[in-house]
């Protein structure tokens, strides 16, 4: 490894540092605002260094990370989404009654991990950084080690998690001893060649490590999990899994499994079409009636996954743009609702009940309105980036004829309209007289100070996700520009 | 021969795992649930040894290598978290803990 | 002067006008001023406009008056424009003149109802529509006035609305005519379709040339146009809504269902004669609904105890006889008649309206009797119109207009045995319910105490009715009587002569025929004075009878249409409506969001939360899946 | 080596066996131990001794002594101190005697590895410093993460609440035996042994 | 550049609505009227001055891109959206645009004025829904780029959503997410048949663009037609709404405020026909002749079901609901007959209707302001109580069945004309239709206003406010009603370029009727205009405008 390719891994480089840096401080001195600090400055570096990285020619790390426009583009996204996800920490630990500082190491930690994730090309890279990311997870999800529901989150994503990961281990092991190759590369040029019959320990191998993945994506054999750990975990760590977590492994999968969208015979193209189908009818089918906030939202993102598949399905590069730009609207969407929840929060209990949003529109006027644009960009509704984005998925898919796929996308939203309108009726429509008369329930009441950093982080998001909705262009010729570089068949 | 015997060794891993998620699915305390999840993981990595023997690379063992340190991360955290499920649910059962559901 | 012709219409719509905006602002006489004032102008304007048009004809008898285009859409293009001829200019004058006579009589009638105004804003709209109906340039705009008068009419059916009753009367008049309205506009489709025009004028000489004598689209034209003048003429089927039209006040039964909008379907066949000649067996029909409806509604005045309601079926009776001179393309017998008809009928609405209010409301007739001393007035101006009614030969104008009528459907080219027949015994039954109701009303001892006597705006139209009632009748008399006939010539430019060249036609047009016709009603009124005066006790013990009762009540219900069409189409109707209030559909809709709530109540039950589950379901995905890759 | 490649494949499945089906959770760990040398002995035979020894080391070494920990900190067995009785060493005893001599066997007979080559530790090496550095950083890392987040699960949460709990025992002990409050060794082994931090 | 003003103004004004209100909500309301009427007077003015334009005779041409189809454009803005998708903002005018227009605003600024009294509760964010929907609303009958109308289309719905669920009546969370469902869903599968439309032309073509001008006339399958046609058929189905598509209709319109009512049953519904006539028939012409009997069957079903479903009704805004249901059967028998005749028909009946149930809505809004009721089984003799109320709605009455001399009859002339030269069954089903219609209206004034007062209502008559909008509206129907030739100049070279469109295709023959006997003369009579069979579509020689 050259002196040179330092400055090309130099973002990884700063993401290493960054959380030893923190942690070597936290032993120090123990101070909540100074662990902020760094982590939000680490990450500034490791943005900073991104451009570094671009400036570089050669792309190839040792061959187990590849620093191309694609990869530099995710960690972008990551690196973001987690200053957010700090920020909005901030005031919710000042209500735990734990030490926060490790939560921003393991942050940090988890964002090594999804950058290694989404720059990885060999399967030492992809394990390691599924790894350090389920690892740093497993902590973040019971960190207020006093609730009983996030011990149980926790246990239930360690279990499954490890069990995944054994599959995806066994199913590396699998394709390395048949194909003799562990290169994202080898892998594509194994799955384009059409995993014949001949070759059905490689197909199974494969199928294994898509275990793995889809346990990381929640599609659905996988997707039970989801609603306890969203609604056991913390706030903020259920927007890091939701996004972070759930993103990196995707821009994974879209590396790795590439070819599989060209031969629309193939069993694994007909697998994962079923995996998609059953993940869009179950999210939302799951989360109709669905009082918990929380839980709410964990299925429409089962379901949002099963729109992401369709475009990975899509072939093109056309499905390539389709994804990513679905993938920034996704997590802007996410981390603005959870968002939304974390501000709302207490420290003994998350803000997840429906009473916790009664007339909220009176209440917080602001906090609502953030919630319903976050709700609308989910549903697909224009003006928000959603919109744009459901539009993007059904052009991919049309694109390369799936109209089943198509078909079973546009009716299941339709299914998401309920749940979705179900809260915004619930935060406007409910009169506050009426809410005085019923007795509101234990209204989350807010911490007032903590709360300001994170509405200035939901208010930003809102612009975005508005901006993004009307004027999409910029992003898509960003998304375009980092999806070029894969190699299209 | 030496081919076939490779294809034991991998049929062994496979055993074995499948013996590991047999417990997970069966067994109903954590600390014997951590237990087969690492004995899935070392059929993952004997299977890895397995495939590197095959090739004649260190790949393999380098793989294993870092399922090992997987592993141990793992069972590190694990064990944390049992004691804590321990404490606040006074059992061990996993099968207590489904206050989530719906 | 001919150019005034747009002032006949736009006079009483600007009279309703008036009356909509100032309504608030009107005490009763400025009201009565500018309602009957409104008419009255109309009158004498329409009497200028048709003494001109009578004494210099414009070329080819018809003048057309284009006031602006109404809309243009790629060669369909009808304008709001008037046409006088011999025909309108009769129905103008009718209506304006009677129309008058019935808004002077009116301002006395209701001068203690509390919607004055609205009465006459009403009236004026109807006298209005009514003109704007027979001026009409073309079908469009008749169609306008056609649905004018209709609404009118529910209007002042259901004037007193306090009455939900009365408001039943005017919804079914309205609903009903509609019906037959229906029936009008499909055949202003077809008709435009083949011609490409509306104007009647020039679409009767393009039907002319296109159509074949006979022909499907002939026949189905004429047929349709047939449906919508049946409609708003109450023939059979559609007659069921005029005895019950009687809710209305006298003078609107009057104007409305008897001299004016109950012959609009006569004017509108006349109007539209060349398509009957080309349709012959449409004709037919005509002539035989006019035939069945005659004598049905002959029959039914005949057990009548409602004065009014005897009266309303008499009209129905006469129409059929005008609709039994047009099939028999007697068109010019059929006109003659409406005019008469027009004049003896109002003159017994009106009479009959201050008799009711003279017993204070007492609608029937058995309670009555004995008013020949109490109102004398009434009674000869009465008898004169019961006597027309009857055609009393010689003196009245039923006479010659009936008698034309009947030796037409003898004589004429179209005319048979069988139209004869029905003609000579509806002229008995005629001269029977007529004079039956002079009898009662006036004769034996008196029931009821007169409390109102009429006063002198009430009289004077009575007297006016009476005298053309007598008079109207000579300006046509029988070739028999005396070759004075200028009415005919006069008609004869706009409508075909009547031909007397069938079989039959010498004996029809000889004094042999009138003096079968004269012997008939001379005869009826003897068994009328017998039945109803020396035997009145008798007749109605045998009315009374078990074995006549049945016949009886089903005459007076009208031969029990509206029981079959309370069963056919109402009852349906209001059941469908009440079954399917909350909408088939939705019930579709509401089970396949149940279909969603169950799938979800599945679903989540399958979360059970228990790790050990969900490792289970996820093994079964893997299972599956690996399944699927090796077996394939 | 073939054969010794057999026993131990027959040995480890033995031993997995009587892992998942024990009741006793300790015994279930014994034979983990045992199944985890029986594996080392096939990495043998498969010619990686680097791996095997490793095997013996982190795996059965490190890892089974957490559990240990773990189950004596949960005192989960059979809540009798840690004595095991004498019967359950017989069966793992056996599997150990047998596995001893394959090595024993193995190592003086010096017989050629299975797959013919032998990737000895030189060469993993050279793998892992290689290609694979990036690899061994990450897994520092992911090392790292680990041990913080034990630490944190692990640890006492520092807030009131064990504050109160050390009031109420201090209330609880005054009464009975007079100490003073605040000091008393925590000997619940329930309890967690390591100090709460400041 | 005229047209981006009919959208920014109200757009603009809903914030400054919103932000006023929070202080004094006179201000909000004010700012409503002037957000509703600034362009009103702009529109009227552009109306005026290029009356000539559209007296012309029509000749294929029109401003805008060279690939501008026959089409009588008088104006037109053209800027690139999202260029890799091939998305323009390309909005353009013509006749028919302009109408609609004319409606939306007018109607926009009657709602406003209707819920004068009405609106209590955060005056200024109902003010910022209205005019967010009259934005919407304008958006959508300007835009010709595909993407752009699904865009609008799709965007009112939130506004409107909000109207129903905040400020409606009792059901009115049940009644908002029924019909936010129904419009979603039937917009979602339009949206596919767009892509799809798209991506065949691209592939054919190779151009990936979604500017209806350049779409038009794209060769494909004649089943896939058909199902892309059926995509958009649902999607204006629903919003029309046609038969088995409407039960969103009735609770959306009774549990709405006033202004939300007059809003939907003005201007959202005539989205349906509008997008008929502008998109689907001239993009699908062949699949749309295949599906007429269809369609003319459900219109046909859809008159008279709707018109006995009012009759049943007890509710009086239900009833008036229904009406439309039953009105709207008259517009797709119109679209669906696709004649001069009946298209004209089509855009009078647009207007027509909106006016009359309007004018309805607004007085069982007055009423229900008034006695806090909408069930006619509690009410009965009002027309003692406020004879004026009781006047204007017979009028309106009169109005919905179709009486001569209003407009509404005029264009149900028109269309039924036009629907008898291709289907006879479906124009006299049609007629019968107008019976039906009779009975409900009277049922309505019996039930509500006639007959003998016993619940003892007192209240006050018609206010001036209220007299003034009834008077306009009255006015503004009887003009219709006899002189309705302004409306139809100005969409003569709309209908005759829709004409145009789809002359190369089988729906420009009239269908060859099956009565026998029928003379020869029925041949001959080719559709009535005879448009010059102007085969090359694209012709334009219009300079940019």
């Amino acid at each position: 490894m050259k002196a040179g390719d330092l400055l090309t891994i130099s973002p990884l480089i700063a993401l290493t540092l960054t959380p030893v840096v923190v942690m070597l401080f936290a032993a120090f001195r123990r101070s909540h605002g100074l662990a902020l600090g760094l982590t939000l400055g680490g990450l500034a570096v490791t943005f900073g260094t991104l451009f570094v990285s671009a400036s570089r020619t050669a792309r190839v790390v040792t061959p187990l990370v590849t620093m191309d426009a694609y990869a530099l583009f995710f960690i972008g996204l990551l690196t973001v989404a987690t200053a957010l996800v700090a920020v909005l920490s901030w005031s919710y630990l000042g209500r735990l009654r734990v030490r926060p500082e490790e939560y921003y190491v393991l942050l940090l930690t988890a964002t090594l991990g999804g950058a290694a994730l989404v720059a990885a090309t060999h399967f030492a890279s992809f394990f390691l950084g599924l790894e350090i990311l389920s690892v740093s997870l497993y902590a973040l999800i019971v960190y207020p080690v006093h609730r009983a529901d996030a011990v149980e989150a926790a246990v239930k994503y360690l279990v499954l998690a490890g069990a995944t990961s054994a599959f995806l281990v066994f199913g590396m092991a699998l394709v390395y001893a048949e194909a003799g190759t562990m290169s994202a590369a080898g892998v594509a040029k194994l799955v384009a060649g059409g995993l014949g019959s001949q070759q059905v320990v490689v197909t199974v191998g494969i199928v294994m490590i898509l275990v793995g993945v889809g346990f990381k994506l929640a599609v659905v054999p996988f997707h039970m999990w989801t609603p306890d750990v969203y609604e056991g975990a913390p706030a903020p760590v259920t927007a890091y899994v939701a996004t972070v977590s759930k993103g990196a492994v995707f821009a994974l999968l879209l590396r790795f499994l590439l070819p599989v969208s060209s031969d629309q015979s193939s069993t694994l193209f007909l697998a994962l079409a079923a995996v998609a189908v059953a993940s869009m009818v179950a999210g939302n089918l799951l989360a109709l009636r669905q009082d918990n906030v929380k839980r709410i939202l964990a299925y429409s993102s089962i379901a949002h996954l099963g729109y992401l598949l369709v475009a990975f399905l899509a072939s093109g590069e056309r499905a390539g743009v389709a994804a990513g730009f679905y993938l920034v609207a996704y997590f802007a969407t996410t981390l603005a609702a959870f968002g939304v929840i974390t501000v709302l929060s207490t420290g003994d209990r998350d803000a997840d009940q429906l009473s916790d949003y009664r007339g909220l529109g009176a209440r917080r006027p602001v906090l609502a309105a953030v919630f319903a644009v976050a709700l609308f960009s989910l549903a697909g509704m224009p003006l928000t980036m959603g919109f744009i984005g459901k539009f993007v998925i059904v052009t991919a898919g049309a694109g390369s004829a799936l109209w089943a796929l198509v078909i079973v996308l546009v009716l299941t939203s339709a299914i998401g309209l309920y749940y979705y309108t179900r809260l915004i009726v619930v935060m406007y429509v409910r009169r506050p007289e009426e809410l005085e008369l019923a007795g509101a329930g234990p209204a989350a009441r807010v911490a007032a100070a903590g709360g300001a950093a994170g509405v200035v982080v939901l208010a930003a998001l809102t612009a975005f996700l508005l901006v993004f909705g009307v004027y999409p262009s910029p992003l898509l010729r960003l998304v375009e520009h980092a999806v070029s570089t894969l190699p299209w068949p | 021969m030496a081919s076939v015997s490779l294809d034991h060794a991998l049929v062994l891993a496979a055993i074995l795992f499948a013996i590991g998620f047999a417990g997970l699915l069966t067994r109903r305390n954590l600390i014997v649930v951590l237990a087969c999840i690492e004995i899935m993981l070392n059929a993952g990595g004997l299977a890895f040894v397995a495939a590197g023997a095959r090739w004649g690379q260190a790949d393999g063992q380098v793989m294993f290598l870092f399922v090992l340190a997987m592993a141990a991360a793992e069972v590190a955290v694990g064990l944390a978290i049992a004691i804590r499920f321990r404490q606040s649910l006074k059992s061990l059962d996993v099968d207590d803990a489904d206050e989530m559901k719906g | 002067m001919l150019g005034l012709l747009w002032l006949i219409p736009a006079l009483p719509a600007a009279g309703f006008l008036a009356l909509v905006l100032l309504n608030r602002r009107l005490d009763r006489t400025a009201a009565a001023w500018i309602g009957a004032g409104s008419v009255g102008l109309s009158a004498l304007v329409a009497l200028l406009v048709c003494g001109s048009f009578i004494v210099s004809p414009p070329a080819g008898d018809a003048y057309h008056q284009v006031l602006w285009t109404w809309m243009d859409v790629a060669g369909f293009a009808p304008n709001i424009g008037f046409y006088l001829d011999a025909v309108s200019v009769l129905w103008v004058l009718v209506i304006t003149f009677v129309g008058f006579l019935i808004h002077l009589y009116s301002t006395e009638h209701m001068e203690h109802d509390e919607g004055f105004t609205r009465f006459f804003m009403y009236l004026n709209l109807f006298v209005a529509s009514m003109l704007v109906l027979v001026l009409a340039d073309n079908l469009l705009l008749l169609y306008l006035g056609w649905e004018g008068v209709g609404l009118c009419s529910y209007l002042l059916i259901s004037f007193w609305q306090k009455d939900p009753q009365n408001v039943y009367c005017g919804r079914k008049a309205f609903i009903v005519t509609r019906v037959g309205d229906t029936a009008l506009i499909a055949g202003l489709f077809l008709l435009f379709t083949q011609v490409h025009t509306l104007e009647i004028q020039p679409m009767l000489a393009a039907a002319q040339e296109s159509f074949v004598p006979g022909s499907a689209v002939a026949v189905a034209a004429a047929l349709l146009i047939l449906g919508g003048a049946i409609g708003k003429s109450a023939q059979v089927p559609l007659q069921t809504w005029l005895p019950d039209a009687m809710a209305g006040p006298s003078p609107v039964s009057a104007l409305i269902h008897a001299a004016t909008m109950v012959t609009a379907g006569v004017y509108l066949i006349a109007r539209t004669n060349v398509l009957f000649t080309l349709a012959p067996d449409a004709r037919l029909i005509v002539a035989i609904v006019g035939t069945v409806t005659l004598l049905l509604a002959g029959f039914s005045a005949l057990v009548q105890h409602d004065l009014k309601r005897a009266l309303a079926y008499s009209t129905i009776s006469q129409i059929g006889y005008m609709f039994l001179a047009l099939g028999v393309s007697g068109w010019e017998a059929g006109v003659f008649h409406f005019m008469t008809h027009a004049f003896f009928k109002a003159l017994l609405f009106l009479a009959a309206g201050v008799i009711i209010e003279a017993l204070a409301d007492e609608h029937d007739i058995f309670k009555m009797g004995g008013l020949r001393r109490e109102l004398p007035a009434v009674f000869w101006t009465f008898t004169i119109g019961a006597a027309a009614l009857a055609a009393l030969p010689f003196v009245t104008d039923g006479f010659y207009s009936k008698d034309l009528i009947i030796a037409t459907s003898l004589g004429s080219v179209d005319g048979n045995l069988w139209f004869y027949a029905g003609a000579i015994v509806g002229a008995f039954v005629t001269t029977l319910y007529s004079f039956r109701l002079v009898w009662l009303v006036f004769f034996g001892e008196r029931h009821t105490e007169v409390s109102r006597r009429p006063r002198r705006r009430q009289l004077v139209p009575l007297w006016i009715l009476a005298v053309l009632s007598v008079v109207s009748g000579l300006i046509w008399m029988p070739p028999w009587l005396a070759g004075f006939h200028p009415f005919e010539t006069f008609l004869d430019t706009a409508l075909p002569p009547i031909e007397f060249t069938g079989e039959y036609a010498h004996f029809a047009e000889s004094a042999l025929g009138a003096l079968v016709t004269i012997s008939v009603v001379v005869v009826g009124i003897g068994i009328a004075w017998l039945l109803w005066m020396p035997w009145r006790r008798g007749t109605h013990a045998f009315s009374e009878s078990p074995a006549v009762r049945p016949l009886a009540a089903y005459w007076l219900g009208g031969w029990g249409f509206d029981w079959v069409y309370e069963r056919v189409f109402v009852i349906p109707v209001k059941w469908f409506a009440r079954v399917a209030r909350n909408d088939l559909v939705d019930h579709v809709v509401d089970g396949i969001a149940w279909l969603n709530v169950a799938a979800w109540r599945t679903l989540s039950a399958g979360q059970t939360g228990r790790l050990r589950a969900y490792v289970a379901v996820a093994g079964f995905g893997i299972a599956l899946v690996l399944a699927v890759v090796v077996l394939r | 080596m073939t054969i010794l490649f057999t026993i131990a494949a027959v040995v480890a499945v033995l031993s997995t066996l009587m892992v998942v089906t024990r009741t006793n959770l300790v015994h279930a760990l014994l034979y983990l131990v045992v199944s985890l040398f029986a594996v080392a002995v096939v990495f043998y035979t498969l010619g990686a001794p680097f791996v095997a020894a490793l095997e013996v080391i982190v795996y059965a070494g490190a890892i089974m002594m957490l559990f240990l920990f773990a189950v004596m900190l949960l005192n989960v067995g059979a809540d009798s101190p840690l004595r095991v009785p004498r019967l359950a060493w017989v069966g793992p005893g056996i599997l150990v005697a047998v596995l001893l001599a394959e090595v024993v066997y193995g190592l003086t007979r010096q017989t050629q590895p299975l797959a013919g080559v032998e990737v000895g530790p030189q060469a993993v090496s050279e793998a892992l410093y290689g290609p694979y550095v990036l690899g061994v950083e990450l897994a520092s890392m992911l090392l790292l993460a680990a041990l913080i987040g034990a630490r944190h699960v692990a640890a006492r949460a520092r807030d009131e609440e064990e504050a109160a709990e050390s009031m109420e025992r201090a209330r609880g002990l005054s009464e009975t035996a007079g100490e003073a409050p605040g000091q008393g060794a925590v000997d619940d082994p329930g309890r967690l042994t390591e100090e709460g931090d400041a | 550049m005229i047209l981006l003003w009919y959208i920014l103004i109200p757009a603009v004004a809903a914030p400054v609505a919103w932000l006023l209100g929070r202080s004094r909500p006179a201000l909000a309301r004010w700012t409503a009227v002037a957000g509703t009427t600034a362009p009103l007077v702009i529109l009227a003015g552009q109306w005026i001055t290029k009356a000539s334009a559209l007296q012309a005779t029509f000749a294929a041409r029109g401003p805008g891109p060279a690939g501008l189809v026959a089409g009588s454009w008088i104006a037109d803005v053209k800027a690139t959206w999202i260029g890799s998708l091939g998305i323009s903002f390309f909005l353009a005018a013509d006749g028919l645009t302009i109408i609609m227009l004319l409606l939306t605003f007018a109607l926009g600024l009657l709602a406003v004025l209707a819920s004068w009294r009405g609106i209590t509760k955060n005056v200024g964010v109902f003010h910022l829904m209205i005019l967010w929907t009259v934005a919407g609303l304008a958006g959508v009958f300007l835009s010709l780029d595909l993407f752009l109308f699904y865009f609008f289309f799709e965007m009112m719905l939130i506004p409107m959503y909000f109207l129903i669920a905040v400020w409606g009546h009792e059901k009115r969370v049940y009644a908002a997410i029924k019909f936010f469902i129904f419009t979603q869903v039937s917009g979602l599968l339009m949206l596919v048949a767009i892509v799809a439309l798209v991506v065949i032309h691209g592939r054919e073509t190779g151009v990936y663009t979604f500017d209806f001008t350049q779409l038009l006339g794209t060769q494909m399958a004649a089943s896939t037609a058909f199902i892309l046609m059926l995509g958009f058929f649902f999607a204006f189905a629903v919003k029309l709404p046609a038969w088995p598509l409407h039960t969103w209709l009735p609770d959306a319109h009774t549990e709405a405020p006033t202004a939300g009512s007059v809003l939907l049953a003005g201007v959202l519904i005539k989205i349906g026909a509008y997008g008929m006539l502008r998109f689907m028939v001239p993009l699908f012409p062949d699949a749309v002749h295949d599906f007429r009997t269809v369609a003319l069957v459900l219109a046909v079903i859809g008159i008279i079901y709707g018109a006995v479903m009012a009759y049943g009704q007890s509710d009086m805004k239900r009833l008036v609901a229904y009406t439309s249901v039953s009105h709207m059967g008259f517009v797709l028998l119109g679209v669906f007959a696709w004649n001069t005749l009946a298209l004209q028909g089509v855009i009078l009946q647009l207007v027509c209707h909106a006016l009359s149930t309007g004018a309805l809505f607004i007085m069982v809004g007055g009423l229900q302001d008034r006695i806090h009721t909408r069930d006619m089984g509690r009410m009965g003799g009002l027309w003692q109580v406020a004879p004026r109320m009781g006047g204007t709605a017979m009028f309106f009455a009169m109005a919905s069945l179709g009486l001569p001399g209003l407009g509404n009859f005029v264009a149900e002339f028109l269309i039924l004309v036009g629907v008898w030269q291709v289907s006879h069954w479906a124009a006299v089903l049609g007629a019968v239709g107008l019976v039906f219609a009779t009975v409900y209206a009277l049922w309505m004034m019996q039930r509500a206003f006639q007959g003998e007062e016993t619940h003892g209502w007192s209240f006050a008559d018609l206010t001036k406010r209220e007299v003034g909008m009834f008077g306009a509206m009255i006015a503004a129907l009887v003009l219709l009603g006899f002189w309705p030739q302004p409306l139809i100049t100005t969409a003569r070279q709309t209908v005759t370029g829709l004409q145009e469109m789809t002359a190369a295709s089988s729906l420009a023959q009239p269908r060859p009727t099956a009565e026998a006997g029928d003379p020869a003369a029925e041949a001959a009579a080719a559709p009535a205009d005879d448009a010059s069979g102007a085969t090359s579509l694209a012709d334009d020689e219009g300079a940019q405008q």
